[in-house]
């Protein structure tokens, strides 16, 4: 049996609060083989960053090691003193943490950096280094590097930042990289090409991996094995397929059963169709946004050529009383803009925007019918309310606004209504945002967006901030409130699973324009546009697995 | 030997003509001459000028008879023609000692060493008025383009402002405008050659600053001494300090006139117009309090506006009551006020020596007997304006006497304001008697009866308390010892007058 | 990059006029320059006179049109109280104003900057606390308290170093300096050091709260999981990183580090454009003043300038940033 | 508890009387408790705040009543009596006052003033900063070349300016009651930029908040946005500026009086007890200048330490 190239046991770390200690992880025991991508997943929250963390001996302050050992190569690393960790640091573990945009220094080029940390652990002059660099960078995936070695990383794109994170992280050949989330703020289509290079450079340089992510369909792609914690503590442990097929923890269940596939499956929720179908409730007529760019305010009152970008480009399309229409499409691509302007916070360069007949931008009594009938629910929950009001006063301010309830005790009333229409107790009403969580936030967004008892809500990326458990809830209560209202949604989200669970028909947005656009499964089943087919290729899909 | 001497501002110009102010003419009498200067008792010497009288026969003209033998820095004779065109530049257009001579109808050279000066009128103390205006050298001003006296106002500058010729005992070495002046010793001048060969001019505007460089060795005289530093200067080991009566006065003044006050609470009546009053008033100020704790012993109190020095001035006018705040309230109570009144008084406070706090202290005073005093101070381009504009109801004000005669307080400070006198009445006291008594003055060319005048004027004003004098003010110069400078009651004090142990 | 800097300089334009028209608005209010230019026995009708001579009289609108005519072509006209060109005295001051400046931002910065890091890495340390307190000590006493008791205590009791004045100064072309003489070097250290330590607190704070920002961010624990030296993280990356705000506010700072020094040049008689000021307010030199105010106007016109084209070369992202906007 | 998914903030109970308790246990009382230098600092300016406000019952003379001056008992040492017989513990001055009296009354005067001029600053800042950061614009542009403009120049040499034309604006003799609110408008017009900056930034950060949006989208009136949305959002930085703003209005007040503008010499504020005091420097008479100076100091010290502490506190990330 060959020895694990990383042993963790019973490891605890602890936070001192004022007056108790918090375990963020709770006795977690893990060993990775060489070569082998071990997948952590967990809520978040689990502790599975703070394994990772301990392991490469950066915890944040006043986070410590409370108890247990770590064991790189059987040797003992958990005990060793800072200047020791410092120098088992990218030249033995290598790290990849989330974010590609904050993990590089914006100050320096890519190269700089790259050059920099390969001479700090192996013995090359500045020219082999420069060479290795660009060897790295094109083993990454980075085409012609050695022109774009010298770039800053604000000159590449997200997936290129993350391909030279990965790159710096294993520049020094290290025996274990923990990649911390290495996908999460990628889009699907860049997330692919990710994992791609990430396991073709481990198979390549055969080192051990620790993937921590709470994306199921990245583990069922890349891992060998599956850590599932919860709590701080390791709930079940096994290779992928079986953990996937077979669950046996009650949490494990929760977590595959939460996950939406885009695949039709039994357990479809397709929203009934509300009383009568008198057609287009919504119709988006031609809608163009275009952005100034490249000018600061002070100069624009000087005259001069006006650089345009044209975010949203004549895009049209209609939704029926009381169905869901979803709008997907990667990142930048316009739908946030379409969100916008369909609820009246920026005002579209032309086109028309018509709810229930009132085109609502055209001022006066088509303003006043859009503040009725439309709302939003905005994709942080936690930014969308305010956190110095308390929640009855965050419901209420749309009946106050638009005048629809002004007494104290009707206010109270049917704020305490809409809270369990949401599913919360109305005793929470004196509380402060801050002290609930992500789930329920969303739902007092949504009791707050139903205030104003409208009968179109945007929902601008409703639950990419939420865990996918929470997410599969309000979904559900999104669903069950549309059957009861006859609520008409246009559903933003680039998670493609939860589109198709969610919209009856679908409009596929690339760089501003729709490409495509019709009923779900047609688009689902049959993709016309090649964007389209890319879109759908790119989805991670843990039925391949199974 | 060299002497480095520092006070708080410097000359404003070097062309002699431009400016009548007293740190422009010190500087000025170091490179220029004057006809006459005044000693440092305050009696008037020879200088350029070797005699002067009335002519036989004529009151309205003086004449002058001239030094012989001295020469301009640049090697030019000094002669009659010098002090002709030097006089008609004084009274030229922008001259700003144009006033000291408007009674000199023409100037004439009888020969190269007498001078007639034909006046207006008889002009019995003209001479006074000659102690500040310089001779310049006729030939090099011509070649210089300086028949003009500098005017601030066109914006032009003439070759005067930084470039001297003088008879003086010193010349000009370098200048840094608001910095350091150097001068050094001239060699051919007809006087008796001073100690000091060469001199290091400073200004140094923040009083501890001045005296830290004293203390530090860094400068050997400050002129511009604050009194509470002087008790200690002359305790410490090393430093002297000189100290002598100014030729200047310090006074509060009050509106009168039957308008009520602008300031006060009292809406139907001039509380100053009504004598007793004024007399609570010089009842509750106690001069011999403020000359110990505010000026620090470093003044000469005073029943009079009027210095010692000045022709006029007798022991009796001096004499003041002593304080008697119990007497002030009955007074105050006599006069209708028993529950006192308010009123603000408005000081300058970077002008005359612990300006501010003789006020303080007197609002203090004030305040025993019920006025309620509220106390503006402000810097004197402020306060300036506002009394000019006769807006002040209770102010405090300095006077320097720069012609060592009363008419030139009358003059200013008691005539009934118009346009050329009574400037500075700032209380818009008008007595016509008075007025004509004054006016009288300038024109009588018999001594006695002008004297006896000048008397019956003071006791009009004393009695009617037009002002309120607090002191006089004792000028005080620190030094280095081994190093002496004796003070000089106009302020001007001479290098050549300075003795080393 | 030459658009951005056009773009600037229209911006100055607009500053500075604004500045000289508060300038000039405020010196209608300061004081009547009269009392300080007559003399004491001058009558009402010498006021007149020279009221009308001085242009006193005419309405601010015309004056103010004058005023900024004169501006542009570089006339300030005469001063009242030194009776010289104001463009004359003002650049005569200048080089000793620099110079006092230029020193103490030196002293700030340097010392700011490495004061801010000691305490931004030892975070907890006891000696971080008792700077940080120090440092404050520092601004709660006011600089002309400092600047006194400096005088005091080494100049009159010490007699180290002299209390005023610029010492002897060399005449270089029109510029005047004092940093090559012995006098003048040790004339420089008291007034430097009092202006310098109003901003070097200010800068060391600054460097300090940036330094922890930066310390944070997810850069600069990817750099230690990476495996970099110690020394390399916190002067390659996290100092240069923290550049960018320090170089704002030190910008800014020195622009009022010439606007500050009025009152260390008063306490300390620096024969610099501050002390011109301050002696002309006392003695209400409209002229001077108004040129004083153009010419911190300027001062700081051409500081913004500077620090504008510093972040091009610090910030890589600014440079294609101007081309992109986004 | 796998239901919900836990954020990092637990969710505290509702329950009113723990609400105390709720306080108590909350970070900012928390760092309180372990900085001894907060709370030294907070005592000394509990102290200071309480000796100045409370000084015409417990200050031991009225300095400000001219009437019970006597010019005779000035220049006092410390703890001795005058010749006119009176105890005076911090001695007197050169006006016959009482030191510790005029200190407590001085104080009351600069905290008036620093206190005032701060909220002027921090009104007029906050009110500008938040129109500059939400409607942006040309408004932001106009507003924040203003701020350039003023923060070009000192605050010392604005507020000389804002002096001299307020001297030339108000009648003579309103001026003297008029000269403690010219000041306070002075000092505050001095500082208000760096509030304008600071609200502008944090109110372009709320700005692009959902919270934001969401009330948008109502057509809540922007004018009740940023009063009751914005705001309360953007206090705390403002509150940290606020308190180190104060002791810089304080010093700035002293320097003013330094050059002679500051209020009037009958009621001295601390800075004008100082620029009295420092003549008697070379005189002997140090307790005139040093006993003002240092209270100035505790003050400004305190103040700031506070606001260091406030800062840091605040800021999450920091701590
Ligand atoms: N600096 C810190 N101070 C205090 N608590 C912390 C800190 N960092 C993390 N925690 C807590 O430690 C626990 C574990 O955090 P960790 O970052 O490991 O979660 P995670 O599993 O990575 O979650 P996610 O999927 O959201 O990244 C969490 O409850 C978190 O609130
Ligand atoms: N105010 C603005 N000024 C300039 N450009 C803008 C502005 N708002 C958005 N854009 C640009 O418009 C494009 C579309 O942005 P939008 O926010 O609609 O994208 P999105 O599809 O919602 O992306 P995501 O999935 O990342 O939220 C992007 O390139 C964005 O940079
Ligand atoms: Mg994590
Ligand atoms: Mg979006
Ligand atoms: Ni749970």
């Amino acid at each position: 049996m060959t020895e694990p190239v990383l042993s963790i046991r019973n490891l605890v770390v602890e936070f001192p609060f004022h007056d108790e200690t918090f375990r963020a992880v709770d006795g977690v025991s893990i060993d990775i083989m060489p070569g082998e991508v071990v997948g952590v997943v967990g809520e978040s929250g689990a502790g599975k960053s703070m394994t990772g963390s301990a392991v490469i001996g950066l915890i944040e302050r006043p986070g410590h090691i409370a108890s247990g050992e770590i064991r790189l190569k059987g040797e003992r690393i958990d005990n060793l003193p800072e200047a020791d960790r410092a120098r088992l640091r990218g030249k033995r573990i290598g790290m990849v943490f989330q974010d590609p945009l904050t993990s590089l220094n914006p100050l320096y080029t890519v190269g700089q950096q790259l050059i920099e940390t390969i001479r700090t652990h192996l013995p090359l002059s500045e020219a082999q280094a420069r060479q290795k660099a660009i060897d790295l960078l094109s083993e990454a995936g980075i085409p012609k590097a050695g022109e774009r070695i010298d770039s800053y990383p604000h000159q590449f794109s997200g997936g290129m930042r993350q391909r030279v994170v990965i790159a710096l992280a294993i520049a020094a050949e290290p025996e274990l990289i923990i990649a911390d989330e290495p996908t999460s703020a990628l889009d699907v289509s860049v997330q692919a090409q990710v994992i791609k290079v990430l396991k073709k450079l481990c198979s390549n340089h055969g080192a051990a991996v620790m993937l921590i992510t709470h994306d199921m369909g990245v583990i069922a792609q890349t891992a060998d094995r599956l850590v599932v914690m919860h709590h701080g503590t390791v709930v079940e442990t096994g290779t992928v397929g079986d953990i996937i097929r077979r669950p046996r923890e009650p949490y494990t269940i929760k977590l595959i059963d939460s996950i939406p596939t885009i695949k039709r499956g039994e357990g479809e929720i397709i929203a009934a169709p509300a009383a009568n179908d008198e057609g287009a409730y919504v119709t988006v007529n031609q809608l163009v946004r275009d952005f100034e760019i490249g000018r600061g305010s002070f100069t624009k009152l000087l005259p001069g050529k006006v650089e345009v970008f044209r975010a949203v480009n004549e895009v049209s399309f209609t939704i029926p009383r009381g169905k869901t229409f979803g709008l997907v499409g990667e990142s930048g691509s316009g739908k946030s803009t379409c969100a916008k302007m369909i609820v009246g916070l920026t005002r579209p360069t032309s086109g028309q925007i018509l709810v229930d007949g009132h085109d609502i931008w055209a001022g006066g009594a088509g303003h006043q019918e859009r503040r009725k009938r439309v709302q939003m629910i905005f994709q942080d929950p936690y930014a969308s309310l305010n956190p110095r009001w308390r929640v009855r006063d965050i419901i209420a301010e749309p009946m106050r606004t638009l005048g629809i309830a002004r007494n104290r005790t009707e206010v109270e009333q049917r704020v305490a209504e809409l809270l369990r229409k949401v599913r919360l107790d109305p005793s929470v009403m004196r509380k402060f945002p801050h002290e609930f969580s992500g789930g329920q936030r969303q739902r007092i967004a949504i009791a707050r967006a139903l205030s104003s008892q409208p009968a179109f809500i945007v929902c601008d990326e409703p639950t990419s901030a939420l865990d996918v458990s929470v997410q599969a809830q309000v979904l559900d209560l999104m669903s069950e409130l549309q059957a009861e209202y006859g609520l008409t949604y246009l559903l933003i989200s680039h998670n493609l699973a939860v589109v198709r669970q969610m919209s009856s028909a679908v409009g596929v947005l690339h760089n501003g324009v729709l490409v495509e656009n019709g009923p779900t499964d047609a688009i689902f089943d049959n993709p016309q546009a090649d964007y389209t087919k890319m879109l759908l290729d790119a989805v991670p899909d843990i039925s391949k697995v199974a | 030997e060299t002497i480095r001497w520092a006070r708080s501002s410097d000359a404003l110009t070097l062309d002699p003509h431009s400016q009548n102010q007293g740190n422009t003419h010190t500087l000025a009498h170091h490179i220029y001459e004057t006809l006459l200067e005044r000693d440092n008792d305050g009696n008037l010497q020879p200088r350029l000028a070797t005699e002067w009288a009335l002519k036989e026969g004529d009151d309205t003209v003086w004449v002058f008879k001239l030094r012989e033998g001295v020469k301009f820095h640049n090697g030019n004779d000094f002669t009659a023609e010098d002090v002709v065109y030097s006089i008609e530049r004084a009274k030229s257009e922008f001259s700003n000692m144009r006033q000291l001579h408007a009674e000199v109808e023409s100037v004439t050279a009888v020969d190269d060493y007498t001078v007639e000066f034909q006046m207006e009128g008889p002009s019995l103390i003209y001479p006074n008025n000659l102690t500040n205006t310089f001779i310049m050298d006729k030939t090099w001003s011509d070649e210089n383009d300086l028949a003009t006296v500098q005017d601030f106002a066109s914006g032009a500058t003439n070759h005067a402002v930084l470039n001297t010729n003088g008879t003086g005992p010193y010349t000009l070495e370098s200048r840094e405008v608001d910095v350091r002046t150097v001068l050094a010793l001239n060699e051919g001048w007809w006087g008796e050659t001073p100690a000091v060969t060469e001199i290091h001019y400073l200004t140094i505007a923040d009083a501890q600053t001045r005296i830290s460089a004293l203390l530090s060795g860094e400068v050997d005289i400050v002129q511009d001494v604050p009194p509470q530093d002087i008790q200690r200067l002359s305790n410490t080991e090393g430093f002297k300090i000189e100290t002598g009566p100014e030729n200047r006065f310090i006074h509060f003044g009050y509106k009168f006139g039957d308008e009520p006050l602008a300031s006060s609470n009292i809406t139907d009546s001039n509380p100053f117009n009504n004598p007793l009053v004024r007399e609570a008033m010089e009842l509750v100020l106690d001069r011999d309090a403020i000359q110990q704790v505010v000026m620090r012993g470093q003044s000469i109190p005073t029943g009079i506006p009027n210095p010692p020095f000045v022709a006029g001035w007798t022991e009796e006018l001096d004499a003041y009551p002593a304080p008697d705040v119990e007497r002030a309230r009955e007074l105050m109570a006599e006069a209708g006020y028993p529950d006192g009144f308010s009123v603000t008084l408005d000081t300058p406070n970077n002008r005359y020596i612990n300006d501010e706090a003789i006020s303080t202290a007197y609002v203090g005073m004030l305040g025993q007997i019920g006025i309620n005093v509220t106390l503006a101070s402000r810097p004197v381009a402020e306060h300036s304006p506002l009394i000019l504009a006769n807006q002040s109801d209770f102010y405090l004000l300095g006077w320097g006497v720069p012609t060592f005669d009363s008419a030139y307080v009358f003059n200013d400070l008691v005539h009934t304001k118009t346009d050329e006198l009574g400037t500075y009445n700032v209380g818009l006291y008008s007595n016509p008697e008075l007025d004509e008594k004054i006016v009288s003055l300038n024109v009588e060319s018999d001594q006695a009866t002008r004297d006896a005048t000048v008397a019956e004027i003071w006791e009009v004003v004393k009695a009617d308390r037009v002002l309120l004098p607090v002191h006089n003010q004792v000028l005080a110069y620190a030094m280095r010892e081994g190093v002496t400078l004796p003070v000089q009651p106009e302020n001007q004090p001479h290098m050549t007058s300075v003795t080393f142990d | 990059m030459l658009a951005f800097i056009a773009r600037r300089l229209l911006q100055s334009v607009i500053v500075m006029l604004v500045v000289a028209f508060i300038a000039f608005l405020v010196f209608r209010y300061v004081g009547d320059p009269l009392a300080n230019l007559l003399s004491q026995d001058a009558t009402m009708a010498d006021y007149e006179q020279a009221r009308e001579r001085l242009g006193l009289n005419q309405p601010f609108y015309i004056q103010f049109f004058n005023f900024v005519i004169n501006a542009l072509q570089g006339q300030f006209g005469v001063s009242y109280r030194l009776q010289q060109p104001v463009s004359q005295l003002i650049l005569e001051r200048l080089p000793a104003t620099i110079e006092l400046a230029v020193a103490s931002s030196i002293i700030a910065l340097v010392f700011g900057v490495m004061l801010g890091i000691y305490t931004a890495l030892r975070q907890r340390a006891f000696s971080t606390g008792v700077i940080m307190t120090l440092s404050l000590i520092g601004v709660s006493l006011p600089t002309f308290l400092i600047g006194i008791g400096l005088i005091y205590v080494f100049a009159v009791e010490l007699k180290w170093l002299p209390s005023f004045g610029r010492g002897d100064v060399v005449q270089i072309g029109w510029w005047r300096t004092g940093l090559l003489t012995q006098s003048g070097l040790r004339s420089l250290i008291l007034p430097a050091i009092t202006l310098s330590l109003f901003q070097l607190t200010l800068i060391m704070r600054l460097v300090r709260a940036e330094m922890l920002e930066v310390m944070r961010t997810d850069y600069i624990r990817f750099a230690k999981a990476r495996g970099l030296s110690k020394r390399a993280i916190n002067f390659g990356h996290a100092l240069k990183n923290t550049m960018v705000p320090v170089i704002t506010i030190t910008g800014l700072q020195l622009g009022s580090v010439i606007a500050f020094a009025i009152i260390t040049e008063t306490v300390f008689q620096w024969p610099g454009v501050g002390s011109l000021f301050v002696n002309s307010v006392a003695a209400v030199d409209v002229p001077v003043m108004a040129a004083y105010l153009v010419f911190v106007a300027l001062v700081f016109v051409i500081i913004n300038l500077v620090v504008d084209i510093l972040y091009f070369i610090v910030d890589p992202r600014l440079r294609d940033g101007a081309r992109s906007g986004r | 508890m796998t239901d919900l998914p836990h954020s990092p903030e637990q969710p505290v109970p509702a329950a009113k009387a723990s609400r105390w308790k709720t306080f108590i246990r909350s970070d900012i009382v928390w760092s309180y408790r372990r900085s001894p230098v907060t709370i030294t600092a907070s005592i000394v300016a509990l102290l200071l705040v309480f000796m100045a406000i409370f000084a015409p019952w417990i200050a031991p003379y009225n300095p400000f009543n001219p009437a019970t001056l006597n010019l005779m008992d000035g220049f006092t040492p410390p703890n001795s009596n005058s010749m006119g017989g009176r105890y005076f513990v911090l001695g007197t001055d050169s006006q016959g006052r009482d030191v510790l009296s005029t200190i407590m009354h001085g104080s009351r005067v600069s905290l008036f003033v620093g206190a005032m001029a701060t909220l002027f600053a921090m009104v007029m800042g906050v009110g500008l900063g938040l129109v500059a950061g939400y409607v942006g614009g040309i408004w932001d542009a106009v507003i924040m070349r203003v701020c350039d403009v003023q923060l070009s120049f000192p605050a010392i040499l604005i507020a000389l300016l804002i002096f001299g034309v307020a001297r030339g604006i108000i009648p003579p003799n309103q001026q003297e009651g008029a000269a403690i609110w010219v000041l306070i408008i002075a000092i505050g017009l001095a500082n208000w930029a760096q509030f304008a900056r600071t609200v502008r930034g944090a109110t372009m950060v709320e700005r692009q908040k959902d919270y934001v949006a969401a009330a948008r989208i109502l057509g809540v009136n922007p004018f009740i946005i940023l009063l009751r949305h914005v705001l309360p959002n953007v206090v705390g930085p403002v509150l940290v500026i606020g308190t180190i703003g104060l002791a810089l209005a304080i010093i700035e007040e002293a320097t003013l009086s330094y050059l002679g503008v500051g209020v009037p010499p009958t009621q001295p504020s601390l800075g004008t007890l100082i620029r009295i005091g420092q003549q008697f420097l070379f005189s002997g008479e140090w307790w005139i200048l040093l006993f003002p100076a240092i209270t100035l100091v505790l003050l400004a010290l305190s103040v700031n330490l506070l606001g260091d502490w406030l800062r840091d506190a605040l800021n999450p990330k920091l701590r």
